[in-house]
């Protein structure tokens, strides 16, 4: 069963290399469902472990998995529209520097759905080692989709990306090894990486080399997931990718690397380093969101504005964590939104882009004249990812507010809000121009032809994210609540 | 136990000399002279025990003594790159820097308390190494020098590993040691696509995507 | 409660039906106004019970998200503040039945979707019994009404300028409010639980003081409190007419409703609270008044006029509440009384305004009043719907203005002359700022009707305007005879808000309310006889010019033989007097065209009044964000190296601190 | 009510007039002229009432209501005043503010009616009219509640007959105040010159500038017992009667009333009219007046 969720994309990616192009179409969709159901089935029937204990589901993996996997399934519908449009061979680029092409498509399949294998793989991963392992290896998967169009600034973004993401994942291995320190220098005395002995050894173990353990994790993997100052990467790749990829990165990857440090945080919480950790969140999580607050404000480019809002969203992630209590369930409620809104907007954008070939906001006018869905879902998604109600992000970010109000102190609310009301302001005006009004030398009622393909994979996430605002399902309060509750976090 | 030692400190020299170094092909051959060490170190540190040990020393060495450095100067080859580091901060500072990063990792490896049966010498030569790493990435321009920088980095991590977390798996140690090898060999592809698209891989050049508009190009002009 | 059920359920079903209807504008925009008036006319029924006490069971269903509940309720205050939003919104919806054309292209199934939208949300917000509702349906209405607002943004004329910025400040105006009310639940709910119920009976974590101003700044922000105004005199005016009458009428209100809420879960009010009302009343009422006299344009003038409103109805709030803090019930009740009862007669009349302006809009094609002029003579019934909405908004005997007013200058008087006298500083400031707020009104709706209606046309465009059709006239006319109404029926009514009031007053007032009632009684009397009497008078004209010969000639221009209409006395040179007086304060921008040379072609003299709170206050703000933003892009400086760095420095900072102690 | 209360209205309906020929010829004595006869007012509103009119084609049913109302309302006005130490015929708590806002009523349709001429004279005039008397209501009603303060009473005929009882230094400074206020009010010197002959300057004439025959003569009327209103008032708080019967009331009343006159008519004659742009500082000077009224009774 586990390995099933592992192998079953990359045995299909191993696959995409050799089929011809048709079959490549109809297998890429396929595997996102198979696995889709794979899913469903193992977050129903938990498992068994398998790997000798290493792979295995616990509450906070099921909420990772689950939200990748559908994620990935609304992308790869879209994505198989994107190929019919993103015809190889060489085309003239939109933002002017000269004529590029594309990569073969065998090699964006093949890399998504090893993309996909490794981030199952991070989620079901119950050891230090092979969680390490398998995050060095979601950068090397998803490395040649941001450089899916050849092109010198997607080719520098790739660079970055790689370069970044190496150097901190390196730090975060060092972390990995500081744990196996600890454990020795421990009550028990030998040295585990996995998760269960880890947690049971857990109060035994040497402070100081526990510490460093969470910091170098904390640096190392929050490089992956986007925490300030260590997010630099984040928006050169999300421009720069295909607006599938930017919408898997945003909408999965992230969420593994989040992952990453919390179950160093579930450590720490069993040591009871509870504090420590807890602090250190949320200064990094504070940080975040307020440098991305003023980076989303007046930003020209509209697919960056997008990623420095996941910036600050991740900053919100880890505010609630850092918090704990119900302001932690928030936060992994809050990454299920998130994953949802953002992946819809990085979709829409896709189609916006294609459109209106700029990604400059100032140059987008009109949206909602000339493709009426887009531009709705534009709205949509705006009002989602400020968190304004009806939508769940209101919710997340009203239960993460609450513990920022009662637990957190004045200067943690202040910066709290401070930060989503620059972001706000930031988001709004950009989005707005760019939806309303008449396009250049538009009149009422032209439009354009929008394909359902790449129309209706945002609008399913949108109507789900809409959903969340009005009603939470008992199997996913349970199962958000039972995370929460793994990061030492309590219900709502 | 002194061989072990004797091999730290030459690890330390070897990472003062990449700092010192003006040569490209001298730096790769340092970071392989590295490779041998780290494959060498735990055999020292444990003696030859077991069959898995010795395998993964000898798999440790081929990786970062032989293939690695041979895929680099292979780099250098066909990118025909001007054979100079080119270093944002002069070779003299660098070295200043040496000293300095090696007393932050003595200081901060004091601070933790060590493991039985382990080199006192160990923590900090692995902080330096990391450091050392950083520093090349940081402050050389070559997008091949970061490379280098980013393999010292990893050596140093590895070393830890070696030192300190001997009972890890060597499932797990060869897991490590074949994500570094892949990295660096993605690396080495957008090597060559760079030295395509820029026709040089000073990754200097490297910065159209920023955000340093300074007029603030209010996207949103008029609000209150 | 299940009235209101169904009330609730018949607009969002109509909202629907509008938007499904979409190919077909006629039966869409036929949906969407019937659903609302169905509503409204159900939802009626049940409020206006509720508003004089007869209590009927509350609604509690369980709500699956955090701290939330579907909890509903009808007592006295959410019944009060009920009856305008549904007497208003139904009288909106039949103009706008006739308002709303649909366009080549361009249905206007959206606008009727999200009025009724807008309805029933407001509805859930007065009869929401639990914080997170009552934020949902909060924005919920802020959305609708945004989306009202920038309805017509693009036309078949164009993209229509300024629409799209004065959405975007009201958006964000409303959102920057909503943070301030979700800290003030938040901090509210300390025990976790956001039931209104718990929340009376607990009392919040944090200082009261402090939840007050939260408040005052959330609720205020929505109401139109100065310097919480900026977004009305720009919303308002581009919105369409029925919907900135609504918004006007009845949505602004609901921060006087959430105000009042909240106030109750505060426990006993400080008297600094009554001061911070009346002094921002005052702000308000006054600058709000002199602002509409700085205008041009008819609806940004009337905006301005709901923010003076607003402050009137802080007035009555902040006496009231001094009041109930002294123990003094007379003064408590008829505060309280005033406060409530402007805010119907505002609904009423500003209603009315709002409509007759968007009456002008599509009868004469403008609403640059300075082009306008001379439409009473061609659009009667409109100029004369005006007039008595000019009049009553200006507080004038014999309609409804009056009334609401009186009882706050009551309230004043009553205070100055309680045993003590501690209150009489507040009551002096409030009575003299009323007066002087009064005077401004007439003042302003002088010049607001007299230029637009009386004289002759100042622009070519308006001579050929015509009166506006049967839907939107009717409209009209329901709002002013309910002014009237209201003038010669409060004082049967006042008697039955005892509940009410003891409600929000904590204290027995049926005494007070029984002796205010006779007074109104006096007052209904009053405006009865000088209707008749005026009557008598024309009789008397009437007798005394039969059969003299009346002449029709030119006015008399003292002399001068050919004059025209651009001779009149314009709107500006109408408010020069005043607001030279109020330079200071309204620091208008004054383009000038100075005709030259010996035969000089022409001249020209323009004054500009930009809203102070917004140039002194917002503006440097936003500008200093930019400014910040500007400074934070040097850190994404796009060199990998230094990228590298941060990560390196970060590392290092965070070892030697760790390891540091 | 009693009987000199219900002859309170009747007094002044009768007499307000007389006040005019009573200022009038005060001034023509400190002229040295021999001055119209002292009830010419009677006469010209005879002649007017008598006289067809002439209305301007750009007038509406708004013009011809003007003085309508404005009588009607002043009138009405004049039921809730008392006259020296009479009480009024009608009075409720708050009648007060009845009073003032039904003047207000009346200048309200006094500006429409002007403005409906479309002549910019007549607008000049109503913009100085609403101006003056946006500054003259909060001092009006400021005195008011000073009054009210030290009475303890919120009808008009409750304070005077309450002022009766007690005198301070503070009645003086009310009392001036409420001299300037009536001054502005009714268009008198300093503030206006209802002799003048330059449209230009005028505020009250210019704007019944259209007005002719009967609606000229409601126009007069209503301004005579406007005067009579506010003199009232002013009365009112200058001669406190004790105590002594009804009629003795009455008399000083209508004397006070005379009195006043003459005072107007002396102001007018001894002082040069302000400049229009000085008219407000007196109003706020009026306002501060009786604020320092209010500080006076408050300690």
């Amino acid at each position: 069963m586990i390995m099933a969720l592992v192998l079953t994309p990359a045995i299909a990616a191993a696959l995409a290399l050799v089929l011809p192009g048709g079959a490549r179409r109809v297998l890429f969709p396929l595997t996102a469902a198979v696995h889709a159901a794979l899913t469903t089935f193992a977050c129903l029937s938990t498992p068994a472990a398998a790997f000798g204990g290493w792979l295995g589901l616990d509450d906070l993996g099921t909420l990772f998995l689950a939200v990748t996997s559908g994620i990935f399934l609304a992308v790869s519908v879209y994505a198989a529209g994107y190929l019919e449009r993103e015809v190889p061979g060489p085309r003239s680029d939109a933002l002017g520097s000269g004529v590029f092409s594309n990569a073969r498509d065998a090699i964006f399949v093949a890399c998504m759905l090893a993309f996909l294998s490794m981030m199952t793989l991070v989620t079901l991963s119950q050891h230090f080692a092979v969680l390490w392992a398998a995050i060095e290896g979601t950068t090397l998967a998803s490395a040649p989709l941001i450089y899916f169009h050849r092109h010198r600034r997607s080719l520098e973004a790739t660079w970055k990306y790689l370069l970044i993401c190496s150097v901190g994942i390196a730090i975060a291995l060092l972390g990995t090894f500081f744990l196996a320190v600890a454990g020795q220098l421990g009550a028990s005395g030998e040295q585990v990486m996995d998760l269960t002995s880890l947690l049971e050894a857990a109060p035994g173990l040497n402070t100081p080399w526990l510490k460093g353990a969470f910091l170098l994790m904390l640096v190392g993997y929050g490089t992956k997931m986007g925490l300030a100052p260590m997010h630099t990467w984040l928006p050169d790749a999300h421009s720069e990718a295909p607006s599938a990829v930017s919408a898997i990165l945003s909408g999965a990857l992230l969420n593994c690397a989040f992952l990453g440090i919390l179950r160093a945080r579930q450590i720490l919480e069993a040591a009871g380093e509870a504090a420590f950790s807890g602090h250190l969140l949320v200064v990094f999580g504070l940080l975040s969101m307020v440098l991305a607050a003023f980076l989303i404000l007046g930003q020209p480019d509209f697919k960056r504005l997008l990623a420095y809002s996941s910036v600050e969203h991740m900053g919100i992630l880890a505010v609630g964590v850092g918090l704990g209590g119900a302001a932690a369930a928030g936060s992994m409620l809050h990454l299920v939104n998130h994953s949802l809104v953002k992946a819809m907007l990085f979709l829409v954008a896709g189609n916006t882009l294609a459109v209106y070939r700029t990604r400059t906001i100032r140059e987008v006018r009109g949206v909602m004249v000339r493709t009426p869905v887009t531009g709705a879902l534009w709205i949509v998604g705006l009002f989602a990812v400020v968190g304004s109600p009806p939508f769940g992000t209101f919710l997340s970010e009203l239960l993460v507010l609450r513990g920022a109000l009662h637990t957190g102190g004045v200067l943690v609310s202040v910066l709290f809000l401070g930060a989503l009301a620059v972001a706000f302001v930031g988001l709004s005006g950009a989005v707005l121009r760019m939806v309303q009004g008449l396009p250049p030398g538009g009149y009422v009622g032209m439009r354009e032809p929008e394909p359902w393909l790449s129309t209706m994979p945002p609008l399913a996430l949108a109507a789900l994210a809409l959903l969340l605002g009005l009603w939470i399902p008992g199997p996913l309060r349970h199962i958000v609540v039972q995370a929460a509750r793994a990061v030492g976090g309590g219900g709502f | 136990m002194p061989w072990v030692d004797i091999a730290l400190v030459v690890l330390i020299l070897s990472c003062l000399r990449l700092l010192g170094g003006s040569r490209l092909v001298a730096c790769i051959s340092t970071v392989a002279l590295q490779g041998v060490l780290l494959g060498f170190v735990p055999l020292a540190l444990h003696g030859v025990t077991v069959f898995s040990g010795v395998a993964l020393a000898a798999l440790t060495v081929a990786v970062k003594a032989l293939l690695l450095p041979w895929f680099l100067r292979r780099a250098i080859r066909e990118a025909s790159i001007l054979r100079e580091v080119q270093p944002i901060v002069s070779l003299n500072l660098s070295l200043l820097f040496g000293l300095g990063a090696l007393a932050f990792s003595g200081w901060a490896a004091a601070r933790l308390p060590l493991p039985p049966g382990a080199p006192s010498l160990g923590a900090p030569t692995a902080l330096f190494m990391v450091l050392v790493g950083l520093f090349l990435v940081v402050a050389r321009s070559k997008a091949l020098t970061q490379v280098i920088g980013f393999l010292v980095v990893e050596n140093g991590i590895f070393l830890f590993g070696a030192l300190f977390a001997h009972d890890t798996p060597w499932l797990v140690e060869i897991a490590v040691l074949l994500d570094v090898l892949v990295g660096v060999f993605v690396m080495g592809i957008a090597l060559f696509h760079i030295n395509r698209a820029f026709d040089s891989i000073d990754s200097r050049r490297l910065h159209e995507l920023h955000d340093l508009v300074l007029d603030a190009p209010s996207a949103n002009e008029g609000t209150p | 409660m299940t009235l209101l059920l169904l009330a609730i359920a018949v607009l969002l079903g109509s909202a629907v039906a509008a938007l499904g209807l979409r190919r077909f504008p006629r039966a869409s925009a036929l949906a969407g106004a019937l659903g609302a008036v169905a509503g409204c006319t159900l939802g009626a029924v049940a409020a206006v019970p509720a508003a004089v006490g007869v209590s009927s069971g509350d609604l509690m269903l369980p709500w699956s998200v955090p701290y939330g509940s579907l909890h509903l309720g009808l007592d006295p205050l959410s019944g009060f503040f009920l009856v305008p939003i549904f007497f208003l919104s139904a009288v909106g919806a039949v103009y706008g039945l006739g308002y709303l054309r649909p366009e080549p292209g361009r249905s206007r199934a959206g606008a009727w979707f999200f009025f009724n939208v807008l309805v029933a949300s407001m509805v859930v917000v007065v009869a929401a019994r639990n914080g997170v509702l009552f934020l949902l349906a909060w924005e919920l209405m802020a959305l609708s009404s945004y989306f009202l607002v920038i309805e017509d943004l693009v036309t078949v004329r164009g993209e229509s300028p300024g629409v799209r910025d004065a959405g975007i400040v009201y958006l964000i105006a409303t959102h920057l409010g909503t943070a301030f009310l979700l800290a003030m639940f938040l901090l509210l709910g300390g025990s976790g639980s956001l039931e209104f119920d718990t929340l009376r009976a607990a009392g919040g974590a944090a200082p009261a003081g402090l939840l007050f101003v939260f408040a005052l700044v959330g609720f205020g922000s929505k109401a139109g409190f100065v310097p919480f105004h900026v977004w009305l005199p720009e919303a308002h005016p581009v919105a369409p007419s029925h919907v900135s009458a609504v918004m006007s009428g009845v949505m602004i209100k609901t921060g006087i409703y959430g105000l009042l809420r909240v106030l109750g879960f505060l426990g006993a009010p400080a008297a600094w609270w009554g001061w911070t009302l009346i002094g921002v009343g005052l702000l308000s009422g006054v600058l709000g008044v002199l602002f509409a006299l700085a205008q041009h344009d008819l609806k940004r003038l009337l905006a301005y006029h709901s923010v003076e409103n607003i402050g009137i109805i802080g007035l009555g709030l902040g006496v009231g509440l001094l009041g109930q803090q002294a123990g003094l019930p007379v003064v408590a009740a008829l505060g309280y009384a005033g406060a409530l009862l402007h805010v119907v007669n505002h609904a009423l009349f500003k209603g009315l305004l709002f409509l007759a302006a968007g009456a002008v809009a599509h009868g004469a094609g403008t609403l640059h009043i300075e082009e306008l002029g001379g439409l009473q003579k061609r659009m009667p019934w409109t100029a004369s719907l005006f007039l008595v909405g000019a009049a009553a908004i200006s507080g004038l005997p014999p309609l409804n203005g009056f009334v609401s007013e009186l009882c706050i200058y009551l309230a004043a008087f009553g205070g100055a002359i309680a045993p003590g006298r501690a209150m009489a500083p507040a009551a002096a400031l409030a009575v003299a700022g009323l007066a002087l707020i009064g005077g401004l009104a007439v003042a302003c709706f002088t010049k607001a009707f007299g230029v637009v209606f009386l004289g002759e046309a100042r622009h070519d465009r308006v001579r050929d305007s015509h009166e506006v059709g049967l839907l939107m006239r009717t409209a009209m006319i329901v709002l002013a005879v309910a002014c009237g109404a209201v003038a010669l029926g409060a004082w049967a009514v006042v008697p039955h808000l005892a509940l009410l009031i003891e409600q929000v007053a904590r204290q027995d007032v049926s005494a007070p309310l029984h002796d205010l009632s006779r007074t109104l009684g006096f007052v209904a009397l009053a405006s009865a006889s000088v209707l008749l009497l005026a009557g008598l008078v024309a009789a008397l004209r009437r007798a005394l010019l039969r059969g003299r010969e009346i002449g029709i000639a030119p006015t008399w221009g003292c002399g001068y033989v050919a004059p025209n209409a651009r001779m009149q006395y314009t709107a500006s040179s109408y408010g020069e007097p005043l607001t030279r007086l109020f330079t200071m304060l309204l620091r208008p921008r004054v383009e000038r065209k100075l005709p030259v040379g010996l035969f000089p072609r022409s001249g020209s003299y323009e004054t500009h009044t930009d809203d102070q709170a917004r140039v002194l206050l917002f503006a440097p703000v936003y500008r200093l964000l930019l400014w910040v933003a500007a400074r934070a892009r040097l850190v994404q400086a796009g060199r990998v190296q230094v990228y590298v760095l941060y990560i390196a420095i970060t590392l290092m900072v965070l070892i030697a601190v760790a390891l540091g102690k | 009510m009693d009987a000199p209360s219900a002859l309170t209205p009747l007094i002044a309906l009768c007499v307000a007039p007389l006040l005019l020929g009573v200022i009038n010829r005060t001034k023509a004595l400190f002229a040295g002229r021999t001055g119209p006869p002292i009830l010419q007012p009677y006469r010209d509103l005879v002649k007017l009432a008598r006289k067809g009119a002439v209305y301007s084609h750009t007038t509406s049913w708004v013009f011809r209501a003007g003085p309508i109302v404005t009588l009607a309302a002043t009138g009405l006005a004049l039921l809730f005043v008392p006259l020296g130490g009479v009480p009024a015929a009608l009075s409720f708590d708050g009648d007060v503010v009845l009073v003032i806002y039904l003047l207000g009523l009346g200048r309200f349709f006094t500006v429409l009616a002007a403005l409906d001429t479309g002549s910019s004279f007549e607008g000049m005039g109503a913009s100085r009219e609403v101006q003056f008397a946006a500054l003259a209501e909060p001092g009006l009603l400021l005195g008011l509640l000073v009054i009210a303060l030290q009475t303890g009473e919120l009808s008009l005929s409750g304070m005077m007959a309450g002022l009766a009882a007690d005198g301070g230094s503070w009645i003086a400074l009310v009392f001036v105040a409420l001299l300037l206020i009536l001054l502005a009010e009714t268009a008198r010197i300093p503030v206006d010159d209802p002799a003048t002959h330059l449209e230009l300057t005028m505020i009250h004439e210019v704007m019944v500038l259209d007005h002719g025959g009967p609606d000229l003569a409601f126009v007069e009327l209503g301004a005579a017992l406007k005067m009579w209103l506010l003199g009232a008032l002013v009365t009112g708080v200058a001669l406190p009667v004790p105590g002594g019967p009804p009629a003795l009331h009455l008399a000083s009343g209508v004397m006070g009333m005379f009195g006043l006159a003459v005072l107007v008519g002396v102001i007018e004659s001894t002082m040069a009219r302000l400049a229009l742009v000085r008219v407000p500082q007196l109003l706020v000077g009026a306002a501060v007046l009786n604020g320092v009224a209010f500080f006076l009774v408050m300690r």
